[in-house]
């Protein structure tokens, strides 16, 4: 049995910052772009961390909705997301001047790669969050290349491929749709073994937990994978800094331990190695695993 | 362990008599202050540690904690409701020797009182628990969980009163620590439990626990959470945890610390009204971290502008029970 | 008393197989569709029959009624909390008489089944409210309620199975009409409670009535219901309601009609995966009157999407217990 | 025993309405004024008469909130508040072209005074919310004279005066303040004995409770009252239509019944004859009993 508790958490950098809303961006097929003025969190976050945003002053809803820092500008975050119930509806709702209460930055993020090197990102659906900070990052890092595969269900919910680059040199956007409409036809995860023969160093995924679970085979099929395959991964979050251990998924047992393996999404997440995940058990989960 | 009530608390000497916060749990657990953090919303602290001044607390109540390390259930574990959450965490813990051996020096440090939760599924492995955490310095007392919905057996022992009484008659012998007992709301005569528990020797009860309740998901038609059904907290047990609370207060004469729903002063306040002598802040810390410090200075603050001298001084006295 | 499903629920012959929504609560009482009214949240119909098509419901469960007239309790009576209310209104009725000579003609005009809510404080007070109401036109069944936690008493059988199955069994040799026993979820076996009942000789349970619960007003320093608690009920109870719906399917084999918290189709096809044969609308409806009839809709909508042809198809089979 | 269980209610006249606001303006002194077009209402709404508005969508508040039919013009209907708590905050949140909920019209309303007659209004605080259209309403029924006694904590809270008559003849406005910042110095029921020696035909109050238990004592001790006193009363109301019997109010008992007696506020009110309220047992009910 592999116990997630522990007490290297990184919270030390976490803040709960009352933040002040700049813009809401509605873009096509429905996704949002909210920008916030939180400098603490713009001074602090790295790619693939979160931050907990109160959607609510009142108890609808109750909890607070973790969402990855999408992108940095001087001292303002964003945050790129579809309205999916209450919480994704009244963020929103938000108008400029409001404010909003962000606890941040959570969780572990990507890891960069080495100057020279190249970056392969597989995007699904509002898993684009991530990566224009991460694209920019990894550029500034001295990245030779950052390729980006971007699939959705039809064109209209594509995340815009200039979003991801954002100015940026070097930074690829290819596309997948599943109805055809625009790019590959096809789900984004098949257009991975063409993107490996180009031979990333790093890999970072993000996007619903069963298309990564897919990805995760491609991976095992693939004669040679990346050194560094990492996937942001997702779970139904109660606290989003460690607490109330809520936000399990499951992981490989160290050793031939017969019980179950968990780790933290909030805290050994949400970004892991995606060798660290199982994901047998993952796909096994009910899809309410994120309800 | 005694902590006196830091001064910021007190009025200075020759104005109006202070305003005495302390709360005596017994067996010399004084808490510096009657507003604390509930099991299982707090960790052991260390998490808010990062984000919250955490000594100005009046109690820590550790995660439930057992003998042997648990890994918890599988998930999903939390889901929310309508004014309320759901989880069914399965008492995931890293066990008591880890707790006794690593964690309790750093409560050591800490100017606020830790109260480690217990939870076993037998006599026997609370017993073993519990002697474990005697002498321990950093553990200022115990508070058995005879009430978790989350794993098998977790309820038996909370839903009987005789059952509840043996084992903390068997915890009362190998403890010198406070022992407070946390009630379980799922039973038909809560204060009947409460009055066993306090014949068996208990120093104090703590009230209420979560309650046993099921969100289904349409998509799979079925339950969201694995094992059926979770335990419900937040601002939708409010009402129901102040009448156990009341009803509790009425049938026992150690104090009750009242748990279930608080977000503000003035739901603690209401707490303290029904009979409450403590009051522990559960699902608000998720998304206010702040929220027991916010609690605090609230009812200060009240306490003050009332010319409150201790808060005992809001409990209401029902009238004789009758039609 | 059968109704037919009316033709708009039904699909045009050489379709699909037809959605069948009738529900069999025993003794020839079939409801039209599985979607009706809460005791106490829609009188007995006279007010809403203005408001809305009454004739639509699958069930019009009146107001609690009692051998006497009863004028209730004193106020307040009502009291908002997070996501729901309580109620103390004390079982305000004009007493069977009035109902069996005046208003049961009127019920019989309506196509709409409609089901006396039955309370009381002894057995012989059960039996005698039920006696007049034998053989009235107009009185489609028995709904019994030992549960009302608002008067002196009116929770007494409904917290141990043994009692609840005297008065049961008592009622059921008094009546030819189809016996419904509504459950208190104030107790720590429900499953036990409904086991008991069904034993006894109901043809059906409803679960659940309200919770006890408190609000407490700072101002006075005491609780805002006169008599300390009253009744919880709305969306912040539907968690445990589902629960407690899903514990009762498991243990009898009679129906089991569901109620807590339904304000939407969803919640109460939610009702339906935890095992309800039929749904009550309640408290939903004081905000919105048209509620039942929105649920009614949207409920058929769901299911001709997903081509149920009953909604019993929904149910969800809890794997054996365990770990 | 009195029950006020019965089946002569007049729901005939309510519809539950998709209203839509027309404009929310925030007079001085935290008092708001909402105007909402709701043709079915405005057509048929009589003074005293209420509506129960539905302030949100979602679960808080639950329950919908009682408002007195302040005014009416053309299709629209508005309302005078001020904001107590969560219901009233959000009525007040309200913008133009939001969708409202509103049932109405519910409850028994004032009774106008015969042509010729002369009606004497007692308002305090925010019971000023029926008179408007009480006032209009009676002169245009051939009133000779209406007179308003307005009361309030401090003149920045007093409805103002004009208000009350819009722009109607023969409505005079006389004012009381508790501080005496504006008009008589002290409670508005001060001056109804005054203004009884006018010999008012009718008398309609609106206020708090314990304002109308006070004023029920000084027409007790008047030598001559109005032949008619009618009260508008308050209590928390679960559905404000007749059937959860939430909203009791104490009422004398017909003959010598020791069991207490209740009427209902929404259905045998919120408008009753004063000397059918048992003025000592409302005095007696906790401040809560309007939570
Ligand atoms: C670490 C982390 C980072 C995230 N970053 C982003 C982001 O940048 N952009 C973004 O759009 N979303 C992100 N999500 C998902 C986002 O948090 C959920 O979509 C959001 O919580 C839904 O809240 P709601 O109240 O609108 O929906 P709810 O009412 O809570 O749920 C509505 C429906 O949405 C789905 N849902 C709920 N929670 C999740 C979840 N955690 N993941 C996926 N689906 C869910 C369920 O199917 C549910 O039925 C992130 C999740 C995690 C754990
Ligand atoms: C028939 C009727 C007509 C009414 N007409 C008007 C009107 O025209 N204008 C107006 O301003 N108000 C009117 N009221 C009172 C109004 O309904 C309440 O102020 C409102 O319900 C408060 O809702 P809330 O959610 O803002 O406050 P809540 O959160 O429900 O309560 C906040 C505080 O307000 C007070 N309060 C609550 N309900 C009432 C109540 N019914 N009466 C008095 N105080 C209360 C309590 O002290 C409570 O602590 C009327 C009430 C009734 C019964
Ligand atoms: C995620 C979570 C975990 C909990 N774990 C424990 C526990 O280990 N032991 C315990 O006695 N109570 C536990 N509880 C119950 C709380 O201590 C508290 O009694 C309950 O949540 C009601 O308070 P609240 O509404 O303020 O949260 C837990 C509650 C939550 C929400
Ligand atoms: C105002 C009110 C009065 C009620 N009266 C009765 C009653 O007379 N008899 C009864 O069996 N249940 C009564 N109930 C309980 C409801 O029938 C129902 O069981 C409960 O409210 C839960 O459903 P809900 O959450 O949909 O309201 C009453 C509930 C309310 C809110
Ligand atoms: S969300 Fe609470 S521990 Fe991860
Ligand atoms: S408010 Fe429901 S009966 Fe009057």
């Amino acid at each position: 049995m592999t116990l997630a508790t522990s007490l290297q958490s990184d919270l030390g950098r976490a803040r709960d910052e009352r933040g002040e809303v700049v813009s809401v961006e509605r873009l096509e097929g429905g996704i949002v772009e909210l920008t916030v003025r939180v400098p603490h969190l713009a001074a602090d976050a790295r790619p693939g961390e979160f931050a907990q945003l109160r959607c609510a002053a009142g108890i609808v809803p109750l909890l607070r909705r973790p969402m990855s820092v999408a992108w940095i500008e001087d001292d303002c975050c964003s945050f790129v997301f579809e309205v999916v119930g209450e919480g994704t509806a009244r963020l929103a709702a938000l108008r400029g001047g409001d404010r909003l209460d962000v606890l941040g930055p959570l969780g572990a993020g990507f890891t960069l790669p080495r100057a020279g090197g190249t970056l392969l990102c597989v995007s699904g659906g509002l898993g684009c969050a991530p990566f224009p900070l991460l694209a920019s990052r990894a550029v500034a890092a001295g990245a030779r290349r950052v390729v980006v595969l971007s699939g959705a269900a039809t064109a209209a919910r594509l995340y815009p491929a200039a979003r991801f680059a954002r100015g940026a040199a070097r930074v690829e956007v290819r596309e997948a749709t599943d109805d055809g409409s625009r790019g590959h036809y096809g789900r984004v995860t098949e257009m991975v073994l063409d993107a490996l023969a180009e031979a990333p160093d790093v890999l970072a995924a993000c996007g619903p937990n069963p298309m990564l679970a897919t990805l995760a085979g491609v991976l095992e099929r693939a004669a040679d994978p990346p050194r560094l395959c990492e996937a942001s991964l997702e779970a139904p979050m109660g606290c989003g800094f460690g607490t109330c251990l809520g936000c399990a998924l499951p992981v490989r047992a160290d050793g031939a331990a017969a019980e179950p393996a968990w780790a933290l999404c909030c805290r050994d997440g949400p970004v892991m190695a995606m060798e660290r995940v199982d994901w047998a058990a993952l796909r096994a989960l009910p899809p309410a695993s994120v309800a | 362990m005694t902590i006196e009530a830091t001064d910021a608390l007190t009025l200075p000497a020759g104005a109006e008599p202070a305003l005495d916060l302390r709360v005596d749990l017994g067996r010399a657990l004084v808490l510096p202050n009657p507003i604390g953090v509930a099991s299982g919303t707090f960790g052991y602290g260390f998490e808010f540690a990062h984000l919250i001044d955490i000594h100005r607390l009046g109690c820590i109540w550790t995660k439930g904690t057992t003998l042997h390390p648990r890994a918890g259930n599988a998930p999903p574990r939390v889901a929310e409701t309508a004014g309320g959450m759901l989880n069914s965490i399965g008492l995931q813990n890293p066990g008591v020797e880890h707790v006794a051996a690593s964690y309790a020096a750093r409560f050591a440090a800490w100017r606020v009182p830790v109260v480690v939760n217990v939870a076993a599924g037998d006599v026997a492995e609370y017993v073993a628990v519990v002697r474990r955490l005697e002498g321990v310095a950093g553990v200022a007392g115990i508070e058995l969980n005879i009430s978790c919905p989350n794993i098998a057996h977790g309820l038996d022992f909370g839903r009987e009163p005789a059952a509840a009484a043996r084992v903390v008659e068997a915890v009362r012998a190998a403890t010198s620590l406070s022992l407070t007992v946390k009630l379980s709301p799922n039973v038909t005569d809560i204060a009947a439990v409460a009055a066993a528990v306090e014949s068996a020797g208990a120093d104090a009860v703590s009230a209420v626990n979560t309650y046993v309740g099921m969100k289904v998901h349409l998509g799979i038609r079925g339950p969201v959470l694995p094992r059926g059904t979770g335990g419900l907290s937040g601002p939708a047990i409010k009402p129901l945890a102040l009448a156990a609370v009341a009803a509790v207060r009425a049938a026992v004469r150690i104090p009750v610390v009242g748990v279930g729903g608080i977000r503000s002063a003035e739901d603690a306040l209401e707490f303290f009204v029904a009979g409450a002598a403590a009051v522990q802040v559960g699902t608000a810390s998720f998304a206010d971290p702040g929220a027991a410090l916010a609690v605090l200075d609230g009812v200060v603050a009240y306490a003050r502008r009332e010319g409150l001298q201790r808060l005992t001084e809001l409990r209401w006295s029902p009238p004789p029970a009758g039609d």
